[in-house]
């Protein structure tokens, strides 16, 4: 509880790094709500599908943490158009809060699937990159969180390029924006809530790949990252892409700002309520102008 | 003759529970330990739904007042030897207040369905981390109520038998008001709030003091819950009465009972509970977490097939020699195909 | 004597649209008035100011003498003036009868009482033996009646009712017709956004026109039928050539 | 080409339709008018598919649309311009062109849409790269035809295009209209402003509550008495039919 001046170069540098983490889980979450207008409340728990695919991977098959994302992607995106498929299509029609109750039960059903399989055992990896550390002036960036925010930026950028250029990506803005209007281009839009859906959970299987090195795993891993998804999602507008990338590291950087200044675990405090405030008095967002 | 009919919507709970307090004459102790959580999921559940069944306003965060209640009575019995008797209704005036601050905030802002559910579980959410932090309150270790024996002054008894009553009697006050809001002014403000804001609103219902009002009745009722609980189980922890977790078991057993109705939350505990606490105490050695999965699965599984929960399906089915509403179709319905 | 609502230089910017624009009319006591004009004129957001669902930008509303400019729905509906919705908006999930207690609970605390004055509406808006069904499982013009009796039952002074004709068959918008004939002859006052117009026409005493948010016209019910101005906002204007 | 027959549709507890037949030929512009609330919007969604009727059956040139999916309802070439255009407000002009044109028949050709498009609304280039929602109410209905065109339909429904706008800018609507019927689109027009409409019109429908009263040539139906009865209602007739 150090108030100087490299303390807090610290806590920015590694706010930052792990921001760009935060801003990826996000982005699935934000490019589902967008275009369907479901919350889903097992985000956090496909992530925990990710990070313990990875993490056997790793130590079951010894294939290189990073070399896993191109397991964990695909797998990911067929996780999420499974569960869609057989959950959230049936009841796409319904109020939202049954959807939200939905996804709930489907995160305690992960979650404790995950507990009776795999033990509540923290589970970690040591791999070839552990340990490595880089001085910039009195900062230490590690090399796997330099490598997990440039993976980050590279994957939300990648995304952002699909959506921005392709069919597809037009596919799932129009229907995002007015599904009628989409289904009157001939557009598909349930096919691309299926994308948007597989997509969005992909997202997750590139975080789990790049937060394994230098994170954990366990049943409950996905309880609290999947709300700071929530945390990232409403701050930087519910369904804004930009704005989840901009929340991320807004909270990455509350996350260990706070740390550095507050005592024990007081600044997840102050992450709530950022939320609450925005939820309140800019449920919009960051970003946007408009009302949500 | 006319005060008789007025409350003769009474009738039918009065009579249940009083075949259900002669229960432990058949009971042994560890079914007395599964009754009560019976009681106590079905009384929890029965005052979120004030709020979230009769009102619509799905509360994700009702772990906070559940907390307040619990900490509040055991901290004071700690502290200052204050008498849980007491403790339980300085938790109430305290979950009165947050209840209003929150609905007043939340409500005010016009925060609805989706929304709502997020502040609410964040409001929660941040509980258990000011709670873990303050030194006062035990800190992430939690409190733990000090063993005395039997000592009724104190809520504590060596038998199961007295915990049951008291669960019982609350869970009896609890479908009693329950029942009076089902024929009464206060009560059919909160379905038209919930069916209809704007054409309620229209009406005459002043929406937001209705709103708040069920907040704060849903907070206190639930909070005496909390101290119940921290009696019960002597130990009381942030994450054990507050957070996520806790806020979703209560609001399971009224969703799968059937939302909105008198006898929904106690069916659904009625129907859950012994069997999660069976799997628990069978698999709970090797599998962690069994009946919770299983809550999981008839979470989904509701959903699913019976959206109204089981009071919901038994009305429906009753109601299927009748008539059968259909879907409506509309034009501002997301796509096209038939569904 | 004072008009039972006075309606002075009412005006709604959204952004930069002006929905209604320097509005300005009165409602007296007994009449039937109506307010017309076509799509996007600005009726049902004229309907929304008066009856509290939206604060006007500029302009204010008098009720009974009263400035009530800006008061909530609620509000308004206890002071006397209530409105009915264009979409009929029923409670669904419970019964035609407790849909209009929930009006009634306005004036009566007991649900005796309310449940009294519902039965009643019941039978004036003729769905009296529908009381048990719920509004879910009603037809279009149960449910025109029902949006009626909802409003009814609040015991307004001044009823809006918007296009309660909209969607009924001609012999169905009849029945409607002499429905709210009857209320007004029995004292109830009304004021009419409608977009069939023969229910107007024949309903009006006195009818107001709009047009892109302005009054275009005012007059009875035979010179706003004359009247080139109207015409020409409904139909398009007469010098078009192809 | 585009043959509506006994179709009736309903919503919960609302007949919005009763037995409605129309029918439009080939490079014909035939208009649907009627009040508020008659079924215009309702039989030009039904054709859509976005709803479905309860009987009757919807056919072009002999291939049925009744039971089709709204979006390949489009692929097939009959494209709606919806009321109140429902553009993607947060997409450039260019953008939601583009999502107009990019099912399968049409993306072969949306080079060349994107070009016919741009040459018969030069405004629409000028403001490529703006977001829809930053467009005036013309441009934005201009915008609404120009999405449609890109799906290079047969048929083209519009859903009242003069609704919100200027006296000036209608004028320019319904030129464009008549431009694309003599570029040889067929168009099925629903409109409020019966006078404009009527002109342009080679067949129309009057709907009244559902069920078509009056049909016959745009001059025909705009002469008859009927016609304005149904909109402006006469002080006197409470007869109805």
């Amino acid at each position: 509880m150090t108030f100087s001046l490299p303390v807090i170069l610290q806590a920015v540098a590694s706010g930052l790094m792990i921001g760009g983490v935060f801003a990826l889980i996000s982005i699935g979450l934000t490019l589902i709500w967008g275009v369907m207008k479901i919350i889903n409340f097992a985000h956090g728990e496909f992530l925990m599908i990710g990070l313990y695919l990875a993490y056997f991977l790793v130590t079951k098959f010894g294939i290189d943490p990073y070399l896993t994302i191109l397991i964990t992607t695909p797998v990911l995106f067929f996780v999420g158009i499974g569960i869609f498929q057989v959950s959230i299509k049936p009841i796409l029609k319904h109020p939202p809060m049954n959807q939200i109750m939905l996804t709930l039960g489907i995160s305690l059903i992960l979650q404790n699937l995950a507990l009776v399989l795999f033990k509540a055992d923290v589970l970690s990896v040591r791999t070839r990159y552990t340990g490595i550390n880089y001085h910039f002036g009195g900062v230490v960036v590690t090399l796997t969180e330099l490598i997990a925010f440039f993976g980050s930026i590279l994957a939300t950028l990648a995304l952002y390029y699909i959506l921005k250029t392709t069919d597809i990506g037009r596919w799932i803005r129009a229907a995002a924006q007015n599904p009628t209007a989409a289904t009157l281009q001939g557009v598909d839009v349930r096919f691309t809530y299926l994308l948007a859906f597989g997509i969005g959970s992909a997202c997750l299987g590139v975080a789990a790949s790049l937060l394994l090195p230098f994170y954990y795993v366990s049943p409950t891993v996905g309880l609290f990252l999947g709300l700071i998804a929530f945390v990232v999602v409403v701050l930087g507008g519910m369904g804004n892409f930009l704005g989840a990338f901009v929340g991320g590291l807004i909270i990455g950087l509350t996350e260990s700002l706070g740390a550095a200044i507050m005592p024990g675990s007081l600044s997840r405090v102050l992450t709530f309520g950022i939320f609450i405030l925005f939820l309140l008095f800019r449920p919009q967002g960051i970003l946007s102008r408009r009302q949500a | 003759m006319k005060q008789m009919k007025q409350y003769r919507e009474f009738l039918v709970p009065l009579v249940v529970f009083a075949l259900a307090a002669f229960l432990p004459l058949f009971l042994k102790t560890y079914y007395m330990h599964i009754a009560i959580l019976i009681l106590i999921w079905a009384y929890l559940a029965t005052s979120w739904n004030i709020l979230g069944g009769y009102a619509g306003q799905h509360s994700l965060g009702h772990g906070l007042y559940m907390g307040i209640g619990a900490y509040a009575s055991t901290y004071l019995a700690l502290e200052f030897g204050l008498t849980p008797w007491v403790g339980i209704f300085v938790g109430m005036a305290f979950a009165a207040i947050a209840g209003w601050f929150v609905g007043y905030a939340a409500f005010r802002y016009g925060l609805k369905g989706a929304y709502f559910a997020l502040v609410t579980i964040a409001l929660t959410e941040a509980a258990v981390y000011v709670v873990s932090n303050w030194k006062a309150m035990g800190g992430a270790a939690g409190l733990e109520v000090k063993y005395l024996g039997t000592d009724p002054f104190m809520m504590q008894f060596d038998s199961k038998l007295p915990y049951f009553y008291i669960i019982l009697f609350m869970t009896l006050l609890a479908v009693l008001t329950a029942q009076w809001l089902n024929r009464r002014r206060f009560g059919y403000r909160l379905i038209a709030v919930r069916e209809n804001e704007e054409a309620a609103e229209a009406m005459g219902v002043n929406t937001l003091g209705t709103k708040i009002n069920a907040n704060v009745l849903s907070a206190v009722m639930t909070a005496a819950g909390g101290t119940f609980f921290a009696q019960y189980f002597t130990y009381v922890g942030p994450r054990v009465v507050f957070g996520e977790v806790v806020s979703v078991q209560i609001l399971l057993f009224a969703i799968i009972g059937g939302l909105g109705t008198v006898w929904g939350p106690l069916v659904g505990a009625v129907i859950l509970v012994p069997v999660a606490e069976i799997a628990r105490a069978e698999l709970g050695t090797q599998f962690q977490g069994a009946h919770l999965l299983l809550y999981g699965g008839v979470l989904v599984f509701t959903m699913l097939f019976m959206p109204n929960g089981i009071v919901g399906l038994a009305k429906s089915i009753r109601a299927r020699f009748g008539k059968t509403p259909d879907d409506t179709m509309s034009v501002s319905a997301s796509e096209g195909g038939a569904s | 004597m004072t008009p039972l609502l006075e309606v002075k230089n009412l005006t709604k910017v959204f952004g930069g649209l002006t929905a209604v624009g320097d509005l300005t009319f009165h409602v007296d006591r007994g009449e039937i008035v109506g307010l017309i004009g076509p799509n996007g004129a600005g009726k049902t957001t004229c309907f929304n100011l008066l009856a509290g669902a939206m604060t006007p930008t500029s302009g204010s509303v008098h009720f009974k003498g009263e400035d009530v400019t800006g008061r909530k729905s609620h509000q308004m509906c206890k002071l006397g003036l209530t409105r009915t919705f264009q979409v009929v908006q029923p409670f669904p999930d419970i019964t035609a009868l407790e849909n209009v207690m929930i009006g009634a609970f306005v004036r009566h605390g007991s649900t005796g009482a309310a449940e009294r004055k519902a039965r009643e509406v019941l039978d004036v808006v003729g769905i009296a033996h529908k009381a048990d069904t719920l509004g879910r499982d009603l037809t279009l013009m149960e449910l025109k009646r029902l949006e009626i009796g909802k409003g009814l039952a609040t015991e307004p002074d001044l009823l809006l009712l918007d296009e309660v004709a909209a969607g009924l068959t001609p012999v169905e918008i009849d029945d409607i017709l002499t429905l709210v004939r009857r209320l007004n002859s029995e004292g109830m006052t009304f004021l009419v956004v409608e977009h069939v117009m023969k229910v107007i026409m024949n309903l009006s005493h006195r009818i107001v026109v709009l047009n892109f948010g302005s009054q275009i016209a005012e007059g009875t019910p035979a010179e706003i039928s004359k009247n080139p101005a109207v015409l020409d906002a409904y139909l398009g204007e007469e010098e078009y050539v192809a | 080409m585009l043959r509506v027959e006994n179709v009736s549709v309903q919503y919960s507890a609302f007949k919005a339709l009763h037995g409605v037949s129309i029918k439009v030929e080939q490079g014909q512009i035939v208009s649907i008018v009627g009040a508020n609330g008659a079924g215009k919007s309702t039989l030009i969604n039904t054709v859509s598919g976005l709803l479905r009727p309860t009987e009757g059956s919807i056919t072009l040139d002999g291939v049925e649309l009744t039971t089709m999916s709204a979006h390949d309802i489009v692929r097939h070439g009959v494209v709606q311009v919806p009321e109140g255009r429902k553009l993607f407000p947060d997409m450039t002009v260019h953008e939601n062109l583009l999502v107009g044109g990019s099912h399968k028949r049409a993306r072969a050709g949306r080079d060349e849409a994107l070009t016919q498009v741009y040459d018969l609304f030069p405004k629409l280039l000028e403001r490529e790269k703006q977001s829809a929602r930053t467009l005036s109410g013309g441009e934005q209905q201009m915008l609404a035809i120009g999405r449609a065109m890109m799906s290079q339909p047969t048929i083209l429904m519009m859903d009242e295009p003069s609704l919100g706008l200027a006296p000036i800018v209608v004028q320019s609507i319904f030129s464009v209209i008549q431009e694309l019927r003599n570029r040889g689109l067929t168009v099925l027009l629903v409109e409020q402003n019966i006078r404009h409409s009527l002109q342009i019109s080679d067949y129309a429908y009057v709907l009244e509550t559902g069920t078509v009263a009056l049909e016959g040539t745009g001059a025909a139906v705009l002469a008859d008495e009927h016609t304005k009865a149904a909109y402006i209602g006469s002080p006197t007739g409470a007869e109805t039919h």
